[in-house]
């Protein structure tokens, strides 16, 4: 009696799941953490912003091409003034939001004042506050007055939450996503599942799938399991260990990107034994980059770094050959006062998974130049306030910023996360000229400057810039180019085939 | 029509003369290792309370040496169970897995059967008002389920053995409370009880020597059943993070850990599981069989 | 009858009141409080002073248990400290989530216990005894995350016949989430079932050599009729009670379960709000835990007060 | 039944037979009688006439006829038409066998159904027709009623009923009567007797009671050790029995005629064993030759119909001295000083209501378990205390020990003031003096505890004994109650319910006591063994001059060893006096109804059915309190008054309202 009971059960729920997975079309499913426990915002400019909605459902006005440089979005060409201070936009006509509006210089003026609005508390608004005016002379067309010169504005309106809104939309936006993008929103449920379609009337054409759905799953392990079972299609970033799990498997497609995050180590130049150059550069030659990208981050965990913040896919990156020179750091030591090595304090901690095998590589490399390296571990929480930029010999990390940014932020003479106390006047103007400098050719080679005396005179050792690897099911079509760190989903499809 | 040959239970066929309050311990191992189940779970037990004493000499590995080069390796001469995602290996931590979790729960569950029965005896021979307030204190706590508690309990006071210890013996008396109290009252009706009352004795000798005898079995079956519920609510809680804490080894945290590359290495996730379900099954099986050989009928009675 | 229905409401609720105040006093037992708990680090100075303010910790903990015994009554649990949304709101769904997945392994764990008890009972120490016995003795020892992330690796993983991780929205109708608790549902009525198979084996042999079923036996009556007529009705009044035990005892491993499939249930939600140290959300979910096994108690009660000839009498007073 | 053999096979060795080749016939209407103490497989000698062996027992040969059909070789469908229909069974405990979840009528409806081609109404017609056969009061309502709702000889009723529902042909009953009421037991019996006569059923009634066993039957078999001994007319069995053990039987049988303690039969049945070349009985056997222990005597003929398992002829046998021996106890003439003195007690379970506690009057409305009772025990006497089931003996038994202080009246012992009211305040010297003796021998022994252990717990509290003296004097006590030394080790698990009640009493008497109370001791035991007890008991009061206080529902036990005699009713004394003259008119009423219901093994006397057996809760509120059921109520006065105590010769006082002329009567 009782295997009848059970055979006729198994068979219905075999039938309620498989045609649970026939019924909706091509539908792509993207899994995220709900970090903000359900109070994520649509609106890309909030702190608490629901990531994948920003990238699927707005436009910014430039979008990042293949060498880093800023192409058109919503703005078709742009112009810059002599003095790099009055930027002029030309938008791209016959652009509608999903509630029909057609696009407008308004609105784009609108966006960005609401970027700058501090009530909004957008984290946005330091990189954006060096505009002064934004006005908008025509109905496509829109000019924004800087505070001072700044010859790559477009590199800084390629940061992710700029995306356009429409006008008067700042109370409304967060709950109705209103966006020029490829996708608009069907269902709002960050702690469940969120639900967008395609939008029809996209500018670039219909996208590839007609359905996205993005499914809150907060536990890692589960993500990687739902990975497994084929309910999601893409994982964003996944750890080495994980890699052992979709390298060589039919179903899945792993993806290596190199991206401009980097951890680093760090020393104060207005401290003894780091006040003088010539220990700063030897406790920098000292390090075999290639050795340590492999021991701490594995084979193509990383790309290795001549100590510029500067990462490869930017296009003002200095290209630099860095050996490790045991006998010149010897050298510069002795000369320096220290003929027989020198004792250093290194203080690192679990904050960062990657800080503590960094430290004990780099101590058994540098012990080659007579450098003894005494580690002190100090507990996570707390190291951010307590450790960092107190201690003379400290870990660092610092996640992607173009050029410019990054330079100003962390060796301007004075700036606030300045964390190596290092002054330099030639340096600094340098970056104001090149902030300036209209020409493309020659800002390019006022920041290459800018890198080389990084390297001359600097304290900070940046050894690599991390890779990150991102799977996505075999089910998918026409994947995003391995340079590319924000996926357009836009040009995303899907084969149905359930096998 | 009772067959006429002798009444009353079978253990006590052969006349042990045996001095002292053991003489009974020979007669109902027999019984209990007579039975297969019986067997079969003395084994279980055996080995792995041996493993608790012998496996920090002979783990090969020290269990929280990693090794970078040897991340999830499958099983091979140098490492018997493979290695697990920090590159440690299986073997010396499997080993070493039950150590936290056998101590703690051998600790609790002789605690909570102590302390419950005590109570649950005074309040079965005290009766009256006090009887009936304590019932309804047990009943209330009982409606909180176990588990959660302890989640409460662990997560503010840390998983430390001063937390855990006595949470779990104060949650698993109060059900041995509700059965030492049955047992205590069942008891203190039968009429040697009452002879020795009309006789003369005190109490604290009519307790110790005429009923804690009978008792005795009844807490004993109970503190086994006791010890196989524990030894789960614990995997649990160090599956769900608030147990051990890493790096120490242990069979709940390395399952939890063990699933996230259950495809790729499902050695670092089998070989704990089956660890801790011998254990378990094995404690089962013997606390069923210590239940049969005693005469304590726990067979249709809640697991809670 | 009536007076009887009375007198269990009563206890039930003085029940409640009593786990009610348990509740509140090891929350308030335990190291620090809701603030410092929340804050963790940042949890000095004004902005710890305004939290307790604002949490009106500052009061004396009678007057606060009174004020939060009081909201309770009229059903405002307060608000949650990490999601700053009242606790209504957000136990609410994942309560009806958490009954769901109960009823439905109960609805199938329950008969098939019943089923499969009564036919070891009566086939005692034969072959499907022997079956049946040991594998509800693995069910009942192997943990129930073992048994869940096994079934993932087979089902969902290997076959991919049904979802390893449940994906709902989170205001999914019943019909929308049965195909998506497939796995879950039958973890947790494996578990489920082992317990309530033993006991019933237990009760139905206890009956099996019963007086009256030997002379059912002797007055003539086929044997399927004194198993089902005669020994069933008598075998399976005292499992009620148990089954109802062991319903509410199963409730702390649903929590493991939860996790594991990641099933928005008041499982998950208990163990991050754990993790965020939001403890009225950590009150909350333990009351609303104490209800359903109160409320589970509360159903058997009287169920073997109906079904039980011999009470039913002693309670309205027909007696010989 | 041809030579039907059965047992338990045990693994390893051999089959261990419990019957063995036992042959005999039933003729249609014919009463059988089957005898036998436990142990000796009677039981499963009724389940063996319906072809069911209980779990773990295995046909050994032989086989059972009935009506053409081999009960063992017949298929299941033709068993089952057969039970329950032409061969029925009415069972022991009719409270246990009757499905709890299952109404009587449904139950009585299911047998018509299986048994008779009835329509459901007329079913249900019928089921109230039998119950009214089996004369149960409002039978429309029983029949709705559960069976846990109905007292003992209601279920039995109602099982016998359902009996008869099939149109039997043969009823087997396993000892219907035994637990109830001596009245409820004499009714049932007048039953069945009935229907075997008017409805020409053959009965076949098995019994450990030869007394019940003579009221029904014709013929009597006599079971021992799982062989039958003898089988012939009742007359023949009951008046002059052949074989020894038959004898020794009856002779154990405490009867109404005589003062004397009954026969004792020595040793004990022997165990379970594998094939056996001796007689059974030859061990216990005071006549016992060579050949009984050669060879197995065969049943051989004597008479019509009647057979003797002996090798040999009753004259044969050395010592064919008459039955009755004249009494061996002496009776001391002169009363020795008062032991104890119970004066107007009254005892209730129910707490004071706050009224009276308040008030201090007596409250009116509480219900006395027992009131008003008074006796002394002078010193080495035995007091007889005889009464129903919740005639309150037990209570006035557990007030004198203390465990239930009476609420009136005062207990005094050696005319010192009133013992306290609660035993833990007693002095210890007190406790000494009287000693309990229980009636459930199982219960009475801590389980987990040797012999030596149970024994020198007294020796150690009053004596303040070692633990090696203690031995020495437990050895010795168990020598007096007829017990080897080497039970000194064994645990009461080890030993037969006899054994254990002996080693309750030589704890009694470890105590050295002035007083033993006897609560029912006998009642539990086998009548042999019930012979070796009353025995025991009076032998030790000879050798301490300890005095008895002894309770039994058993008239022919109290005769037997009691000096005085007290009959309680609901809690009241009815009548006291020297035994001789209370059970010789005039009697109570009550204690007349008791003494001619009473079963003797004696096929002349039939026990006459006096009063109704319903039961009485509580007792009446006032008056006599047996004017619900006295059969020679005289009038309301009966209702108003309590009755006075009619003095008669020495000591012999009756309270009634009847004049001794008519209770002489």
């Amino acid at each position: 009696m009782r295997s009848r009971f059970t055979g006729r059960f198994m068979a219905c729920l075999l039938l309620l799941s498989a045609c649970a997975g026939l019924a909706q079309a091509a539908t792509l499913r993207l899994a995220y953490d709900a970090g903000f426990g359900g109070a994520e915002s649509l609106d890309p400019y909030s702190p608490t912003r629901f990531f994948f909605t920003t990238q699927a459902m707005y436009n910014r006005l430039v979008r990042q091409e293949d060498d880093g440089s800023a192409g058109p979005d919503l703005a078709t060409s742009w112009s810059v003034s002599g003095d790099a201070r009055t930027w002029t936009f030309h938008l791209r006509d016959g652009v509608r939001f999903h509630s029909g509006k057609l696009l407008s210089a308004q609105d784009v003026v609108y966006s960005l004042y609401h970027a700058l609005d501090p009530e909004r508390g957008s984290p946005v608004r330091s990189t954006l506050k060096i505009m002064d005016r934004i006005e908008a002379v025509d109905r496509l067309t829109v000019r924004i007055h800087l505070k001072s010169a700044h010859a790559d504005l477009p590199l800084l309106l390629l940061d992710q939450r700029c995306g356009i809104i429409p006008e008067g939309s700042a109370d409304s936006i967060e709950r109705t996503g209103d966006g020029t993008g490829p996708f608009r929103l069907v269902e709002n449920d960050p702690e469940g599942v969120t639900v967008l379609e395609a939008n029809p009337g996209y500018w670039e054409g219909p996208p590839g799938v007609e359905r996205v759905e993005i499914v809150a799953i907060p536990d890692q392990v589960a993500q990687i399991q739902a990975m497994l079972a084929g309910q999601i299609d893409y994982l964003p970033s996944i750890n080495r260990r994980q890699l052992k799990l979709f390298e060589n498997h039919p179903g899945y497609i792993v993806q290596t990107i190199r991206t401009g995050h980097w951890p680093g180590m760090v020393m104060r130049t207005d401290m003894v034994p780091f006040d003088d150059p010539n220990v700063r550069r030897a406790m920098r030659m000292v390090v075999d980059r290639e050795d340590m990208v492999r021991l701490v981050l594995g084979e193509g965990g990383g790309e290795p770094s001549c100590d510029t913040p500067v990462w490869a896919g930017d296009k003002y990156h200095a290209q630099r050959h860095c050996p490790q020179d045991v006998g010149q750091a010897k050298a510069l030591l002795s000369e320096a006062g220290y003929p027989d090595g020198i004792d250093v304090d290194l203080y690192t901690s679990s904050v960062d998974k990657s800080f503590v095998s960094m430290a004990e590589v780099y101590q058994n490399q540098a012990a080659s130049a007579g450098i003894r390296v005494k580690i002190h571990q100090v507990p996570a929480d707390g190291y951010w306030t307590d450790t960092w930029m107190q201690e003379p010999f400290v870990a660092t990390r610092w996640n992607q910023r173009p050029a410019d940014q990054i330079l100003n932020e962390a060796f301007r003479s004075g700036a606030a996360w300045n964390e190596t106390y290092w002054h330099n006047a030639q340096f600094d103007r340098a970056l104001d000229r090149a902030r300036k400098e209209v020409n493309e050719k020659r800002r390019r080679e006022l920041y290459v400057r800018t890198q080389q005396l990084l390297y001359d005179d600097g304290g900070a050792l940046i050894p690599f810039h991390l890779n990150v690897n991102r799977v996505f099911s075999s089910k998918l079509r026409n994947l995003p180019p391995e340079t590319e760190l924000f996926v357009r989903w836009q040009y995303i499809g899907k084969t149905e085939n359930e096998e | 029509m009772r067959v006429a040959t002798q009444t009353g239970p079978v253990n006590a066929g052969a006349a042990s003369a045996g001095p002292g309050r053991f003489r009974r311990v020979k007669p109902v191992m027999r019984t209990i290792l007579s039975r297969p189940s019986g067997m079969a779970g003395a084994v279980l037990v055996t080995f792995h309370l041996l493993l608790v004493i012998i496996a920090p000499v002979i783990a090969p590995y020290d269990v929280t040496q990693q090794d970078a080069d040897r991340i999830l390796e499958a099983p091979s001469m140098a490492h018997w169970m493979g290695t697990d995602s920090l590159g440690r290996d299986v073997l010396s931590r499997t080993m070493l897995g039950g150590q936290v979790s056998i101590l703690i729960t051998l600790a609790a569950s002789l605690i909570a059967a102590v302390w419950g029965g005590a109570v649950g005896v005074s309040l079965g021979l005290v009766g009256g008002r006090i009887d009936e307030v304590c019932m309804r204190l047990v009943d209330a706590f009982l409606a909180i389920p176990g588990l959660l508690f302890l989640l409460l309990i662990v997560s503010f006071a840390g998983g430390g053995v001063f937390a855990l210890i006595p949470t779990l013996s104060f949650f698993n008396g109060i059900s041995v409370v509700r059965i030492g109290r049955g047992a205590a009252q069942s008891v203190a009706a039968r009429d040697f009880i009452t002879a020795a009352r009309v006789r003369g004795h005190h109490s604290r000798f009519i307790i110790f020597r005429e009923m804690l005898p009978n008792l005795q079995d009844i807490l004993l079956v109970e503190w086994a059943m006791r010890w196989s519920w524990m030894m789960l609510a614990f995997s649990s809680l160090s599956f769900l993070g608030f147990g051990a804490s890493p790096p120490t080894p242990d069979w709940g945290l390395m399952i939890s850990d063990s699933r996230e590359f259950l495809t790729v290495a499902p050695w670092a996730g089998f070989w704990p599981a089956l660890f801790l379900s011998t254990l378990i099954i094995g404690i089962n099986l013997f606390a069923d069989a210590l239940g049969k050989a005693l005469y304590v009928d726990r067979e249709n009675r809640a697991p809670g | 009858m009536l007076k009887i229905l009375v007198r269990r409401l009563v206890s039930a609720l003085f029940t409640l009141a009593f786990v009610a105040v348990v509740v509140f006093a090891v929350a308030e037992a335990l190291p620090g409080d809701a603030c410092t708990a929340y804050l963790g680090r940042l949890a000095q100075g004004e902005r710890l002073d305004n939290c307790r303010a604002s949490l009106d910790l500052d009061q004396p903990a009678a007057k606060r248990f009174v004020h939060w015994a009081r909201d309770l009554a009229q059903g405002d649990l307060g608000n949650s400290l990490k999601r700053k949304k009242p606790i209504e709101e957000i136990v609410g769904p994942r309560f009806r989530n958490t009954v769901i997945l109960g009823t439905v392994a109960a609805l199938i764990g329950i008969p098939l216990a019943i089923v499969l008890g009564v036919f070891a009972g009566v086939y005692r120490d034969k072959i499907p005894d022997f079956v049946i016995s040991g594998v509800s003795l693995l069910a009942m020892t192997i943990p129930e995350f073992v048994i869940a992330t096994l079934l993932i690796f087979v089902f969902a993983i290997s076959f991919q016949w049904f979802p390893a991780v449940t994906i709902l929205p989170t205001d999914a109708g019943i019909r929308e989430i049965l195909p998506n608790i497939v796995l879950p549902v039958i973890t947790l009525a494996f578990v489920m079932t082992a317990h309530i198979l033993r006991i019933t084996r237990a009760s139905v042999i206890d009956a099996m050599h019963s007086e009256y079923v030997k002379m059912a036996t002797l007055k003539g009556v086929p044997f399927r009729r004194v198993v089902f007529r005669h020994m069933l009705p008598s075998a399976l009044l005292p499992t009620i009670n148990i089954v109802a035990l062991t319903i509410a005892w199963l409730l702390s491993g649903v929590v493991v379960i939860e996790k594991v499939f990641n099933y928005p249930g008041l499982g998950t939600l208990i163990i991050q709000s754990i993790f965020d140290r939001d403890l009225p959300l950590v009150q909350a979910i333990a009351l609303m835990f104490a209800l359903i096994y109160i409320a589970v108690n509360l159903i058997a009660d009287l169920l073997v007060i109906l079904l039980n000839p011999k009470l039913r009498s002693q309670v309205s007073g027909e007696g010989g | 039944m041809e030579n039907l053999s059965a047992g338990v096979v045990m693994p390893g060795c051999g089959p261990l037979p419990i019957l063995r080749n036992v042959s005999f016939r039933v003729l249609p209407g014919e009463t059988l009688g089957l005898v036998g103490e436990s142990g000796s497989g009677k039981s499963t000698l009724a389940l063996t006439m319906m072809g069911y062996l209980s779990e773990g027992l295995v046909k050994l040969g032989g086989d059972v006829h009935f009506g053409g059909h081999s009960m063992f070789e017949a298929g299941t469908g033709t068993l089952q038409a057969l039970r329950g229909g032409e061969i029925c069974l009415i069972p022991q405990n009719a409270g246990q066998s009757l499905t709890p979840t299952m109404t009587i009528g449904q139950q009585i409806d299911e047998a018509l159904m299986l048994h008779t081609d009835l329509s459901p109404r007329e079913r249900k017609r019928q089921v109230v027709e039998l119950l009214e056969q089996v004369r149960m009061p409002e039978p429309a309502v029983i029949a709705r009623r559960h069976p846990h709702a109905l007292s003992g000889g209601q279920q039995q009723r109602c099982a016998v009923a359902m009996a008869l529902a099939g149109r039997p042909r043969v009823l087997l009953l396993d000892e219907p009567t035994t637990g109830l009421d001596v009245t409820t037991q004499v009714h049932i019996l007048e039953l069945l007797r009935e229907l075997a006569k008017s409805r020409q059923v053959a009965m076949v009634f098995v019994s450990h009671d030869l007394g019940a066993v003579a009221r029904v039957s014709d013929r009597i078999a006599v079971l021992y050790s799982g062989e039958l001994v003898e089988i012939g007319p009742s007359t023949r069995i009951l008046k002059s029995p052949e074989h020894p053990y038959t004898r020794g039987l009856l002779a154990s049988i405490p009867r109404m005629d005589g003062a004397r303690v009954p026969e004792v039969l020595p040793g004990y049945p022997p165990p379970l064993a594998g094939p056996r070349e001796r007689c059974a009985f030859a061990p216990r056997c005071s006549a016992a030759k060579d050949p009984c222990t050669a060879g197995r005597p065969a049943l051989d003929v004597r008479g019509e119909r009647y057979r003797v398992r002996c090798h040999f002829r009753r004259d044969e046998l050395d010592d064919p001295g008459s039955l009755v021996r004249p009494s061996t106890r002496p009776r001391n003439g002169v009363p020795a000083s008062s032991l104890l003195e119970v004066r107007n007690v009254a005892i209730t379970y129910s707490r004071k209501s706050l009224l009276s506690r308040f008030t201090g009057k007596e409250d009116r409305a509480r219900v006395l378990t027992v009131d008003d009772v008074s006796f002394t025990v002078h010193r080495g006497e035995t007091i007889g205390v005889v009464g129903e089931s919740g005639s309150g003996k037990s209570t006035i038994l557990r007030a004198i020990v203390g465990l239930q202080p009476p609420c009136r009246g005062d207990i005094r012992m050696e005319g010192s003031r009133p013992l306290d009211d609660r035993v833990d305040t007693r002095p210890l010297a007190c406790k000494k003096e009287i000693q309990l003796v229980f009636q459930n021998p199982d219960s009475s022994l801590n389980p987990r505890k040797t012999v030596a252990e149970i024994i020198s717990a007294p020796l150690e509290l009053y004596f303040g004994m070692e633990r090696g003296p203690a031995r020495e004097r437990a050895a010795q006590l168990l020598q007096s109650v007829r017990l080897t030394e080497h039970y000194l080790d064994r645990t009461p698990g080890q030993l037969s319910g006899g054994e254990k009640q002996r080693v309750g009493i030589a704890r009694a008497f470890a105590a050295e006591p002035k007083l033993a109370l006897c609560d029912e001791v006998t009642s539990a035991l086998d009548v042999s063994v019930q012979a070796a007890v009353l025995d025991l008991l009076s032998n030790l009061q000879r050798e301490m001059g300890v005095a008895y206080l002894f309770v039994s529902h058993d008239l022919a036990t109290v005769r037997s060893v009691a000096d005085r005699v007290l009959v309680l009713y609901q809690g009241r004394i009815c009548e006291t006096g020297p035994v001789e003259s209370v059970f010789a008119p005039p009697f109570h009423p009550y204690t007349g109804a008791l003494m001619r219901a009473i079963l003797e093994p004696d096929p002349d006397r039939r026990p006459r059915v006096e009063i109704k057996d319903t039961v009485e809760s509580a007792p009446p509120r006032q008056g006599c309190p047996f004017q619900r059921r006295c059969p020679h109520k005289p009038g309301k006065i009966c209702d108003r008054e309590a009755p006075p105590a009619q003095e008669l010769a020495n000591g012999h006082r009756i309270y009634c309202h009847l004049s001794p002329a008519i209770l002489h009567s």
